[in-house]
């Protein structure tokens, strides 16, 4: 039965890796960019969520309602200037800018909210649960988590393969200046892309932040597990990141079921030996050519 | 907000004498982690540093019959402890510092005190059980020092202040453990069962886990099959918070939870939401500890309040310890009468100072206050976050045990009995 | 010219995902001969010389080169064995001076290093018409220029064999006799080819043996004359209007 | 009014100058066909046509208007269609989501997926293929299409036959006259002369960035072209 | 064949490796090397040695993370992996196995090396940013492999303690000069390496591995043996780092942070080339030093500088001074002297013979 739970736990803890990769895999999927900032989005994300439940007193969900638009504008804007431009030069400049870009965000962070920890109060939710059971009790909140991280997941799927839009996302990933001789405007494309991939991280974020406690330099740690879920995967391949976040959130809960030391690891070993037989990934988006 | 660092880094309060002539300049280097994951615990040092600096700027120290001016020169170790030792050698040996002194974990502590035992300097720590500071070398063997000294309680005081709790609860007396894999887990593993095991209770904890970790069910499930009535542990505060959340949903409610370092900062516990509430720590420091600074006079309460309309934010431990530093800084500049640094040492290992935290004195040979040469202990007390329900603060530190210090000669009041979780 | 085969290809079967690019394709190369290859776009032409330079692994099959078992092994140890190639799109060494490209060509595969392989590498250019460029950056060569330097350096190599893919495409009727005149040099001078080519006259004026094929197999092969008149290789190739004659 | 003028324009990749002074005239419905030895500069005139490369001097006018200043992805609503040089088909999407993208900006016309299907019929069997996977003639009909697909006034057709069969050459080229009959303007790089003139209305020979020979193809010899080729 | 049967034959091709800057660089440097190493006796600090010492430990994590970005094109993030593998070691080498600190140095660099080989098997299945990533998370189970192991201090870390016996002047100089001798060594060696035939191959690797390979290329050799140097070169200096700071924890020694030096470093002093990092690394240490009172802040305009290194000057510094490499101090490259002194006229039309 602990195993059945143990399972059942992963499969929850992987929706949250999956709805914090998503926007991750939008963005690798679109631009080939690995954003190396995503996991500091969210912590500015988190803040955001928890001044505005401490200054007006909203419901932490209602911050959504606020959070994701000025995290897409943020999206938007960091696009048009610092992005566009890097994705202009050698292969290497966005990497090194988002990692800049990480760095900046954190310490600001810092200097505006010191390194204490915060966490966004969700009242009696917290510690709500559905007993399925004797011996399984899933919480509200991480089930919550699940849902959304699944319904974001299709959501960009649909709007991908079947929007015209979304079309013209993938076509400027393929090839941005063919797609610009389609009339497409591949620095409005690829803003769209960043706004809702940052719309996205908005909103892990601030589930991040009722989730567990976190401080300016809380990032680091769910970027590495993101990233995972992406590759697991499949680059840009949407389902695949879910499926990416299943498989490391099973992998990591069982592992520390079976060794608890060693749960994080065998997450890891998971990872690397999807790598080693499927370098590209379980759901790879197209044959590589 | 955190303040600028800046101003307190650049050496000042060097001639600003208000006592006539000032013979010579005292240089103390200060490491402390003012940004990074451990930058909480260097939160206070800021305005300590502030408060003293301006202290000295009116009082030279008068050592062998001279007047002294202090420098204080702050370094910030970034939360890496290679940077800090980095940041102890270049106090030493770029800025010339008489004396070194860190304070926040033993992530900061340990190279630090490494780096002056290496280059031969005077150093004074606080603010790490004393365990992990004495034992680490190869296979945690205990080291021996010369030049380094350091003062706190220990993992034994932590273990009878905990079971006084838990002695006021019934309970099964099977205790869950939740220790991570780092310098205090570590150490906290080790010592801790055996402490408690005297008195009938047993501590089951799974391996220790990585810091970070994002799912507790294995450590939940078990703590629920092996019917774990108290939760002790030593996480970090998120992953408390990761873990308290899931073992409220997954149905463990443990009757008493004592619990170290996540709960160590009032904004850690706010953090909680109404979930903190009566949820255990041991205490070092309390603004109603019946003490004063040996140096300017101050009482813990003053001190606090001084914090708090200074920085507007919640008193924490860590002032009352760094402030106390400084007491036994200058008490042993003033004492060993030059500075010497083979004298300072000296005088070190013999010093008696009755500082803000308590009594620090240090033995060569293991004695009542001195478990192990270079080591003194204090005094160390127990209490509960209360929810104060619409107080200044969202919740309030409430001692609930003062048998450790009661046993050392300082009587803390209590301000409650300890009270079982919902 | 011996009639010795310098390599032959056996039963070679290689699939990505559910194309089949390569179905049992059975034929030999005789050491001294200039082959050529035609076939309809996709019919596995580059594949082909991918599966023989080692670009590629194989799925099912084998080839021998010179007496040696080549089917396993590395593109690397295929070049120094003797197999030189060119590419379809060429790939410069962009940071590399076109001097440097070339030496790495005559340094690695061709196993001559210092003042030896500096010397390869000069007449590996002066052979291609890149003496003059030869202190520019690869980088910045324009397409003609691109598809000398794929020749120079496989030249240097000092290959036994050299697989051109479509080295005249792209160029015009006048840019081609020179270069239909440096293959027929260096066929004279006891390198084998095989060269795919759509630009069929310019083929035909030199290869001594044409194989056509279509969907991953061998439709024909033999004389080039005979092939193009085979009416499978104008159904699925020439086309019925297609003229032999096709220059300025 | 002439559908698109480029009036004595000079065109630089960075320091490099790729074409001097070059105009050209084309007259709605016409058939143009640009021919030139390898670097003449012809892929640059295309790009400098659809946007992708920006004359530093000169002027490129489009029905009257002067489009200099006007970015790749607005000129395409305005009705001008690059073919480009190497196809550049979209390799993850299917054939038919590449033509769908090619009418991304929405004019209206007589082309879209039904009609194209039934001038390029190899496309409409292999639809569902992606682009990665579909051969040479296969992903070149596609870029054509797909270039149809937005209802140019202007189609500009780079190197229509390079790198594929003959047979497939022979296909593409007897697609020309239903797009002509459309009334679509076509101005086509091509290698092959031969081919050149017999689609063409006129034929404008560059060399080294400039024109050196212009006219009808029925009154242009063939030794005054290959002069004209290579500057002789 | 020989090819001199289709063109003509060359007698005296002559190739220069050498230029008139690279030879006073030459000289400079080995005069600046002499002169630190006497540094200690004559004008030299305990402190400036200290302060040395992790200038050194600088340029050989900027000149290893540049030999593996910069010249075989493997971005990694998990080259902290082998700095943790390195400071371990030492500890490991010099207090456990009782070598003391002076040959566990080079201890330390072996087992970085044989770690570095045994996980190239696992990161060569990876390419572009999986390679990237990948290369993270094996540093991340380095660092958790380490933390079980108890005789190494598990979670808590380990103190160096072989140099207990040492007066600090000798303890410091011994490091300096161990950390002076790494320093030439690491450049030189990254040097030569770029120069031999195999950096040719290198930077034809980096440039298109395909093409590489059909020219004679091993690939995955290559690529093998700059990973494993850098693996060394990355343990060398967490060897030293150890060494400086006498304590190891394994947050500390496995921090990501450490690559993010590396990557600033590299882009700040300019990348794929052999001055780039070791003037960044000059660079880096210098803002660390006036900067670092300034906190937080310090680390923002660490960033702000890197991104605008990044958008605005890709060269980096190096290539702003070298007028975009027209200026080499340690060439490479293959300057061909035996070029004819014009090109034929038509040679672009119709030469090909
Ligand atoms: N890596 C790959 N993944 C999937 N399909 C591939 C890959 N490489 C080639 N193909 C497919 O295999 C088929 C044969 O390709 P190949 O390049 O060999 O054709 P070709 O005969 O050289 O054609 P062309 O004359 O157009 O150059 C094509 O349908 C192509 O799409
Ligand atoms: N991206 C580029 N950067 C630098 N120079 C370029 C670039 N593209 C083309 N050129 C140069 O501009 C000139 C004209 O090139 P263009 O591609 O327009 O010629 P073209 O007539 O289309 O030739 P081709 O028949 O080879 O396609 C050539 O000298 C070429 O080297
Ligand atoms: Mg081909
Ligand atoms: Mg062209």
């Amino acid at each position: 039965m602990q195993w059945a739970n143990a399972i059942v736990q992963g499969v929850i803890l992987g929706g949250l890796y999956a709805l914090l990769a998503a926007g991750l895999s939008l963005m690798f999927g679109v631009m080939r960019l690995v954003n190396l900032a995503h996991g500091a989005l969210a912590i500015v994300a988190a803040y955001m969520g928890m001044v505005l439940v401490n200054k007006t007193g909203i419901p932490p969900f209602a911050t959504l309602l606020i959070v994701v638009p000025v995290m897409a504008l943020v999206g938007w804007v960091l696009q048009r200037t610092l992005l566009n431009t890097a994705l202009n030069r050698q292969a290497l400049a966005p990497i090194l800018v988002t990692f800049g870009l990480a760095v900046i965000l954190q310490n600001l962070m810092l200097e505006l909210f010191t390194a204490d920890n915060q966490s966004i109060d969700v009242g009696s939710l917290a510690g709500a649960s559905i007993q399925i059971t004797p011996d399984i009790a899933v919480g509200v909140f991480p089930l919550i988590t699940f849902v959304v991280g699944v319904f974001v997941i299709a959501a960009l799927q649909l709007y991908l393969a079947k929007t015209t839009t979304g079309r013209a996302m993938r076509a400027t990933s393929d090839d941005r200046e063919a797609a610009q001789l389609m009339g497409i405007d591949h620095r409005h494309i690829y803003a769209l892309a960043t706004a809702i991939a940052v719309g996205l991280v908005g909103l892990a974020g601030v589930f991040l932040g009722v989730r567990t406690q976190f401080n300016p330099t809380f990032g680091d740690v769910t970027l590495i597990f993101a990233f995972e879920a992406v590759i697991i995967g499949g680059l840009g391949s949407l389902w695949g990141t879910l499926w990416g976040g299943i498989i490391l959130g099973v992998a990591q809960v069982v592992g520390a079921q079976a060794f608890p030391s060693s749960g994080v690891l065998l997450g890891h070993i998971v990872f690397l030996l999807v790598l080693a037989f499927r370098p590209t990934g379980l759901f790879p988006k197209v044959v590589n050519g | 907000s955190g303040g600028s660092i800046n101003n307190n880094t650049t050496p000042s309060a060097s001639g600003g004498s208000a006592s006539g002539a000032v013979a010579g300049t005292v240089k103390i280097g200060f490491v402390s982690p003012q940004t990074g994951p451990l930058a909480p615990f260097g939160e206070s040092d800021t305005f300590v540093i502030n408060y003293m600096k301006d202290y000295f700027s009116k009082n030279p120290l008068m050592i062998g019959g001279k007047s002294y001016g202090v420098d204080i020169i702050v370094k910030d170790a970034q939360s890496d402890s290679a940077k800090a030792g980095q940041a102890a050698a270049d106090l030493i040996n770029n800025d010339g510092v008489d004396i070194v002194m860190a304070a926040g974990t033993p992530d900061i502590v340990n190279p630090v005190a490494d780096a002056c035992e290496a280059n031969n300097t005077p150093c004074i720590t606080d603010n790490a059980p004393w365990q992990p500071y004495v034992l680490r070398g190869k296979d945690g063997i205990k080291s021996t020092f010369k030049w380094t000294y350091h003062f706190f309680w220990g993992l034994e005081d932590v273990a009878a202040t905990f079971q006084d709790f838990w002695g006021q609860v019934p309970t099964n007396k099977k205790v869950g453990g939740l220790f991570p894999n780092d310098p205090d887990g570590q150490a906290w593993s080790g010592n801790l069962p055996t402490m408690v095991g005297a008195n009938g209770y047993t501590i089951n904890f799974p391996p220790l886990y990585p810091n970070g970790t994002q799912d507790f069910s294995a450590q939940i499930s078990s703590f629920k099959q092996n019917n774990d009535e108290i939760l002790t542990g030593v996480p970090i505060p998120p992953d408390f918070t990761t873990f308290w959340k899931q073992a409220k949903q997954q149905g463990y409610n443990p009757k008493i939870a004592s619990v170290g370092k996540a709960l160590l900062f009032p904004s850690s516990v706010d953090a909680l939401g109404d979930l903190g509430n009566n949820l255990s720590t041991e205490v070092w420091w309390h603004p109603s500890w019946p003490t004063k600074s040996s140096l300017t006079g101050i009482t813990p309460k003053q001190l606090c309040d001084q914090y708090e309309t200074t920085t507007g934010k919640q008193w924490t431990q860590p002032i009352g310890y760094v402030e106390a530093l400084f007491e036994v800084a200058a008490n042993a500049l003033t004492t060993s009468g030059s500075t010497d640094k083979a004298n300072l040492v000296k005088t070190l290992s013999t010093l008696s100072t009755d500082t803000i935290v308590g009594h620090v004195q240090w033995s060569p040979t293991a004695g009542p206050t001195s478990p192990t040469p270079n080591v003194a202990k204090t005094p160390l007390a127990g209490g509960q976050w209360r929810l104060t329900n619409g107080g200044a603060h969202k919740y309030e530190l409430v001692l609930t045990s003062n048998a450790v210090a009661t046993s050392e000669g300082l009587n803390i009041p209590l301000g409650g009995k300890e009270e079982a979780l919902p | 010219m011996t009639m010795a085969p310098l390599l032959t290809v056996s039963g070679l079967h290689k699939k990505f995902g559910s194309v089949v690019t390569a179905n049992d394709i059975n034929f030999e190369v005789i050491a001294g001969e200039a082959l050529g290859i035609v076939g309809p776009n996709g019919a596995g032409k580059s594949t082909l010389l991918n599966l023989i330079g080692g670009v590629v692994p194989v799925d099912q099959g084998s080839m021998i080169f010179d007496g040696r078992d080549i089917t396993k092994m590395a593109s690397a140890e295929r070049a120094k064995a003797g197999i030189g190639r060119s590419f379809q799109i060429p790939r410069p060494f962009t940071d590399m001076t076109v001097f440097e490209n070339v030496y790495v060509g005559s340094s690695f595969a061709g196993g001559v290093r210092g003042q030896a392989g500096y010397e390869r590498a000069y007449e590996a250019l002066e052979v291609s018409g890149l003496l003059h460029l030869s202190e520019k950056p690869a980088g910045q060569l324009r397409l003609l220029d691109r598809k000398r330097l794929e020749l120079a350096r496989a030249l240097a190599t000092q290959p036994k064999l050299i697989l051109l893919d479509e080295i005249a495409g792209g160029l015009t009727e006048r840019e081609i006799p020179p270069l239909v005149e440096t293959i027929t040099q260096l066929r004279s001078a006891g390198v084998t080819v095989v060269w795919i080519e759509h630009i069929v006259h310019a083929l035909v004026s030199v290869v001594d043996r044409l194989m056509c094929m279509a969907e991953g197999r061998v439709l024909a092969i033999g004389d080039p004359h005979e092939v193009l008149k085979s009416q499978e290789v104008i159904e699925v190739y020439l086309g019925k209007t297609f003229d032999m004659d096709g220059d300025v | 009014m002439p559908l698109l003028e480029v009036e004595n324009i000079d065109v630089f990749y960075g320091d490099v100058q790729a074409i001097f002074g070059l105009s050209l005239t084309i007259e709605e419905g016409q058939t143009l066909a640009v021919i030139g030895a390898n670097g003449a500069g012809k892929s640059t005139l295309l790009k400098s046509i659809a946007g992708l490369c920006s004359p530093a001097t000169g002027e490129i006018r489009f029905n009257g208007e002067r489009i200099n200043d006007v970015p790749p992805h607005r000129r395409v609503p305005l009705g001008i269609a690059l073919t480009p040089e190497g196809r550049r088909i979209f390799p993850s999407l299917t054939l038919e989501e590449n033509l769908l993208v090619g009418a991304h900006s929405k004019r209206s016309g007589h082309w879209n997926l039904a009609t194209l299907y039934d001038t390029f019929p190899l496309l409409a069997d292999r639809k569902n293929r992606l682009g990665t996977n579909a051969s040479g003639g296969e992903q070149q009909a596609a870029a054509i299409a797909r270039a149809l697909m937005s209802n140019p006034r202007i189609l500009l057709l780079d190197e229509v036959s390079l790198g594929l069969a003959p047979v497939v050459v022979e296909q593409i080229y007897s697609a020309l006259p239903a797009i002509v009959e459309q009334g679509t303007t076509v101005l086509v790089v091509e290698q092959d002369v031969n081919q050149a003139m017999k689609v063409s209305d006129r034929v404008q020979c560059l060399l080294d960035g400039r024109t050196v020979l212009e006219g009808k193809p029925s009154e242009l010899s063939r030794e005054r072209i290959a002069s004209a080729f290579f500057g002789i | 064949m020989t090819m001199s049967s289709v063109g003509s034959i060359v007698s005296s091709v002559k190739v220069r490796r050498s230029t008139t800057a690279s030879n006073i660089a030459l000289a400079v440097s080995i005069v600046v090397v002499i002169a630190l190493a006497i540094g200690p006796f004559a004008f030299l600090t305990k402190g400036n040695q200290q302060n040395l010492v992790t200038l050194f430990i600088y340029i050989i994590m900027g000149t290893m993370w540049n030999l593996l970005a910069g010249y075989a094109g493997m971005v990694s993030i998990g080259q902290q992996a082998f700095i943790g593998v390195g400071a371990y070691g030492v500890v490991y080498a010099a207090d456990q196995i009782g070598i003391g600190p002076v040959a566990a140095i080079p201890a330390a660099l072996v087992i970085a090396g044989v770690i570095g080989y045994l996980v190239s098997f696992l990161a060569f299945r990876l390419s572009g940013g999986y390679f990237a990533i990948g290369t993270w998370v094996i540093a991340e189970v380095i660092k958790l492999v380490t933390t079980q192991i108890q005789t190494l201090g598990a979670g808590s870390g380990i103190s160096l303690t072989a140099f207990s016996g040492y007066k600090p002047a000798l303890r410091i100089a011994t490091v300096y000069w161990m950390g002076l001798a790494s320093v030439v060594i690491a450049v030189a060696v990254t040097y030569l390496l770029m120069r031999s035939r195999l950096g040719t191959g290198f930077t034809a690797l980096r440039d298109d591995p395909t093409a590489a390979a059909t020219l004679g290329v091993n690939v995955t050799r290559g690529k093998r043996i700059i990973w494993v140097v850098a693996a060394m070169g990355c343990g060398l200096a967490g060897a030293l780092l150890a060494e400086n700071t006498l304590r190891v924890q394994p947050d500390s020694v496995f921090s990501v942070q450490l690559t993010a030096t590396m990557l600033f470093i590299v882009v700040i002093g300019g990348i794929g080339t052999i001055e780039g990092p070791i003037l960044g690394a000059l660079v880096y240490f210098a803002l660390e030093h006036f900067l670092i009172d300034l906190g937080a802040w310090y680390l923002v305009i660490l960033g702000i500088v890197a991104i605008l290194m990044v958008l605005f000057l890709p060269q980096g510094l190096w290539g702003l001074i070298s007028g975009r490499g027209r200026i080499s101090l340690f060439p490479t490259g293959y300057r061909l002297m035996t070029n004819p002194a014009t090109p034929p006229a038509v040679a672009t039309q119709d030469n090909a013979v």
